[in-house]
């Protein structure tokens, strides 16, 4: 029997390694996979929480979280292609107009 | 056994995903974070949850993952890994996750979450997960169940609007 | 200042629109460019945007070779050019130079170069059907093709001694007289060839991917395909009637009684169908010229030294590809002046971009298929 | 003890079953090369033993002695994972496929849904191998390969709903069991059309090869590729087809059950079924032309798609009112 301390610190860790991911890099698509993962880890939460209290509301939930997260894939990625469509550029901080 | 095979999936996940928000190239970052849903399908078997790891190996890694290669592949990677790769920000991060970190385990320290519930199966005499979930999720979810779909209806859309080369009006 | 910053931002905005285009080189080793061929295709995703062709890889002077050798001396070079229809080259060249001279070719040889002349147009569109259908992917055609072009070689093979460069003729008629056996096995050949027709048929014209895969796909109208020059089973597609063996009759073509199929659309099945039309109609001309053979002589009267008068002509044939001209400037010596092919091959291949331009990647393979080519008469 | 003897049970039968997988794919290709030679009126392989029977290992022995290419371009990494990647899946997938009712490595009750997350994982080898290769004729092949894969993995997964309603269970064995009296194909007719259109589309398969058409991408993603790691890639699509028929076989025709007025072992069954499925796989391939990238996606979200809602439908409601 796996404790739940573990689910626990192992969904912290991976959700502050995204969290890092998303504010230290430039790259818009890591930012995106670093979403990702943060999802991710949250779901680790979840599933251990559903393991221990015999719940299936957390595996529920995890299945909502996954449909939050293609949809995000999906709209995030769109916004991607139509910027770099329209100028040939990946990084965060130079997107900074509201307005092209 | 099971919590070799534990800290087996957790280190590979946490390896994976630190190497992941390093990579310059894109692509490897995305065939990383692919790694990482594995080992992550790995551990929900552990915590008894397979019919999600079949859904997470199969929606995530198989679509979403697919999607973001794919449109990582109509980019110019090339121009991408020859820029600068981080913010300036960095340190501070750095000391907000260390503190976040350190916060956490103080935190998990201190709480007693006492002996685990044991399962139990109202469907049949086959405890089964797929039934279980099933049932919960189309009884008592099934109105929060409905609205993910209509997010899902409306992302498909807003995406479709997002690409598209030119909207005809 | 406003106003010219706004518009250098328009215009900014209007060049950097739209993604990279992708570039690709088909070609010239491609499974599908038939031979040689480069295509340069400016791609956007999947759409052709722009196309090029490179040609000149089998380039092989064939013009100024014509400039250093004697007429007679010619003929075995022109089964180079369009290899897969050698007897039709050969026919080209030979009625080309006997416009300088009022010679009366017999009968019997007239009847023979027709049949000789259908029989390499069937082992043409059996070739053309074969890769056609291979690059859309029905690969069982390609062999039953081949098994039928097989046959037509072994004719050659039995009248003239050669399988695929058969230098067939002679100026003057032919070089001696075909063997019966080869009248024979003629008559054999045409009976089965119908019902191998009906084979090729059943699994293409109605397949609905077939269908799907050539109708309304390079589409190119009479009016475009005229002004690009387009001849043979392109324009006849397009819906022009126009065929040289009606237009300006050569060897035994007056005499016989056949149909010129055209199409509606002009899209890639209709000239599928012209091309099926023809090998059926090819059949039948090759049975009335059976059924009317005559006798006598195949060779008439001609010089020990071919000299044509001084002048110039074009003469041109209705080859399996389309037009196959010949244009002879003679100084009145033993050689010509200049030799100028007009290929077929290299003139469709002109409508090319035409017929690609909006279409997609598996369509250009497609469309290179209908037309066509031959990269020996195209380079020359 | 007694858990190191199921492992070494097990480990037995992986072994087993991951050897004669790689043997019957290579015949595979065999009877597949000997099939279309006959249908195009010519012999196939004649020269390595009797009517070539030996030809497969001697294909093998050449690949495996071929000089190893790697393009000066490409990325190293990904270009030696990807035949990694498209051949693991494939074989995993054995892991839970029932052969007969007494013959399988393990069966675990989402069984059917293992399979289809794990033969999803295929096409992650191809985007590799299409992008690593830094050419573009891979990388056309492999874009084109995943939205086909991708698109046609919905309708494979929609398909198999209304089997499983019936069925009311992911077990494969269950499944198998739910078919003693009547072959599923009979009460689910639609669903088995989406199923094996899509089922000739995910393995890439005539008229929906166009991942790997020769004619216009030159071979597609794996162009670049040759020796063992070009042998991955074909063991791997052929593998991939004896899941997918083995699935179709389990869904649809019961398994390893036959009739029960022939008394056959169920392996034999299984095998008989598995060669039919096979033969119109190749069948179709010596018959048909190729669809083009945007009819092959139209055929499948304007047909396919409502087909396999309405199939669902129907099943649903049929299965309410009479059972």
């Amino acid at each position: 029997m796996i404790p739940m301390t573990h689910f626990l610190v192992l969904g912290a860790v991976l959700f502050l390694i995204g969290a890092m991911g998303v504010l230290m890099r430039r790259n818009a698509i890591i930012i995106l996979l670093s979403i990702e993962l943060m999802l991710n880890a949250v779901n680790v939460t979840f599933v251990g929480f559903s393991r221990h209290l015999a719940d299936m509301t957390g595996q529920v939930f995890a299945i909502f979280v996954i449909t939050v997260a293609a949809c995000e894939a999906a709209v995030g990625l769109a916004i991607l292609i139509a910027l770099n469509r329209d100028r040939t550029m990946v990084n965060v901080d130079e997107i900074n107009l509201l307005k092209w | 056994m099971e919590i070799y095979f534990f800290y087996m999936f957790a280190g590979g996940m946490i390896l994976t995903s630190l190497l992941m928000i390093t990579r310059a190239n894109v692509i490897h970052a995305a065939l990383l974070l692919v790694l990482t849903f594995f080992f992550l399908a790995g551990v929900f078997v552990l915590a008894g949850a397979e019919f999600l790891a079949a859904v997470q190996i199969l929606l995530y890694a198989g679509g979403i993952m697919v999607l973001y290669l794919f449109s990582i592949m109509l980019m110019n990677v090339e121009v991408a890994v020859r820029m600068r790769q981080w913010h300036r920000q960095g340190v501070v991060v750095l000391v907000a996750a260390v503190l976040l970190g350190l916060e956490i385990w103080a935190v998990l320290g201190e709480v007693e979450f006492g002996a685990p519930k044991q399962w139990e199966w109202s469907l049949g005499a086959t405890p089964g997960n797929v039934e279980a979930l099933g049932a919960v999720l189309y009884t008592k979810f099934l109105f929060p169940f409905e609205v993910a779909s209509i997010l899902l209806l409306a992302s498909m859309i807003g995406a479709i609007v997002l690409a598209k080369r030119t909207i005809e009006r | 200042m406003v106003g010219v910053a706004n518009t250098s931002r328009i215009e900014q905005q209007s060049t950097l629109h739209g993604t990279e285009e992708l570039v690709i080189n088909m070609g010239p080793q491609h499974p599908s460019t038939h031979g040689v061929l480069r295509v340069i295709l400016k791609l956007d995703g999947e759409t052709v945007n722009d196309l090029d062709c490179d040609i000149g890889y089998l380039h092989r002077g064939t013009e100024k070779i014509g400039e250093n050798i004697t007429y007679t001396m010619f003929i075995p070079y022109t089964d180079r050019l369009d290899y897969i229809a050698a007897p039709s080259n050969n026919l080209a060249w030979v009625t080309a130079v006997e416009k300088f001279f009022d010679w009366e070719i017999p009968m019997r040889a007239q009847y023979i170069r027709s049949m000789v002349g259908e029989l390499s147009r069937i082992a043409s569109h059996l070739l053309w059907l074969a890769t056609h259908a291979l690059d859309i992917g029905a690969m069982t055609v390609f062999l039953w093709c081949f098994r039928e072009r097989e046959m037509v070689l072994d004719l050659f093979e039995t009248a003239f001694g050669g399988r695929l460069t058969v230098n067939a003729f002679r100026l003057g008629g032919l070089h001696e007289d075909v063997p019966d056996k080869f009248l024979q096995l003629t008559q054999e050949f045409i009976d089965i060839f119908p019902s191998r027709i009906d084979d090729y048929e059943t699994l293409l014209t109605n397949n609905r991917i077939w269908l799907q895969r050539t109708r309304d796909v390079g589409i190119i109208s009479a009016e475009d395909a005229m002004d690009l020059g387009l001849t043979g089973p392109i324009i006849r597609g397009s819906g022009v009637r126009w065929d040289l063996r009606r237009a300006k009759p050569y060897a035994a073509y007056p005499y016989l009684d056949f149909v010129v199929p055209v199409g509606e659309n002009g899209d890639i099945y209709d000239r599928y169908l012209v091309r099926i039309e023809e090998l059926r109609q090819s059949t039948r001309i090759i049975q009335q010229c059976l059924d009317q053979l005559p006798g006598g002589p195949v060779t008439c009267k001609t010089p020990r030294t071919i000299k044509p008068p001084e002048g110039e002509i074009y003469h041109s044939i209705e080859n399996p590809k389309g037009e196959f001209g010949f244009y002879i400037v003679s100084d009145g010596t033993t050689t010509p002046y200049r030799v100028r092919i007009r290929p077929p091959s290299f003139i469709n291949l002109g409508g090319l971009k035409k017929l690609c331009i909006g279409q997609l990647v598996a369509d250009v393979v497609a469309i290179i298929g209908s037309i066509d080519i031959v990269l020996g008469e195209c380079d020359r | 003890m007694d858990m190191a003897l199921e492992v070494a049970v097990a480990a037995i039968k992986i072994f087993i079953v991951v050897n004669v997988v790689q043997l019957v794919v290579a015949y595979m290709i065999y009877v597949e090369r000997k099939v279309i030679a006959h249908a195009q009126l010519r012999l196939g392989p004649m020269r390595v033993g009797w009517h070539g029977l030996l030809q497969p290992i001697a294909d093998g022995l050449k690949l495996f002695f071929k000089e190893d290419i790697i393009p000066d371009k490409a990325d190293r990494v990904v270009f030696v994972l990807a035949p990694v990647m498209v051949l693991v899946p494939a074989l995993v997938v054995y892991a839970v496929l029932p052969f007969s009712a007494t013959f399988y490595i393990t069966q675990i009750n989402i069984g059917l849904f293992f399979v289809l997350a794990i033969s999803s994982l295929g096409v992650f080898g191809v985007v590799m191998a299409g992008w690593a290769s830094n050419s573009k004729y891979s990388l056309l092949g492999a874009l084109r390969s995943a939205a086909q894969m991708l698109s046609y993995e919905i309708f494979l997964g929609f398909s198999v709903i209304g089997p499983l309603m019936l069925a009311g269970s992911l077990n494969l064995q269950e499944i198998v069991h739910a078919q003693r009296d009547v072959w599923f194909v009979f009460y689910q007719p639609l669903a088995f059309i989406v199923f094996f259109v899509a089922a000739l589309a995910e393995t890439n398969r005539v008229p929906f090869d166009l991942p790997e058409a020769e004619t216009e991408l030159v071979a597609g993603f794996h162009t670049e590729y040759s020796g063992m790691k070009f042998a991955f890639f074909f063991l791997a699509e052929y593998a991939s087809m004896m899941v997918i028929s083995t699935i179709g076989i389990v869904l649809f025709f019961g398994g390893w059950e036959g009739p029960d007025f022939i008394p056959l072992p169920g392996f034999v069954w299984y095998c008989l079924k598995l060669g039919a499925f096979m033969f119109v796989f190749i069948w179709l391939r010596a018959t048909l032309p190729r669809y083009r990238y945007d009819q092959l996606m139209r055929v499948g979200w304007k047909f396919m798609f409502p087909l396999v809602m309405l199939n669902i439908f129907l099943t649903g409601f049929l299965k309410y009112l009479f059972l």
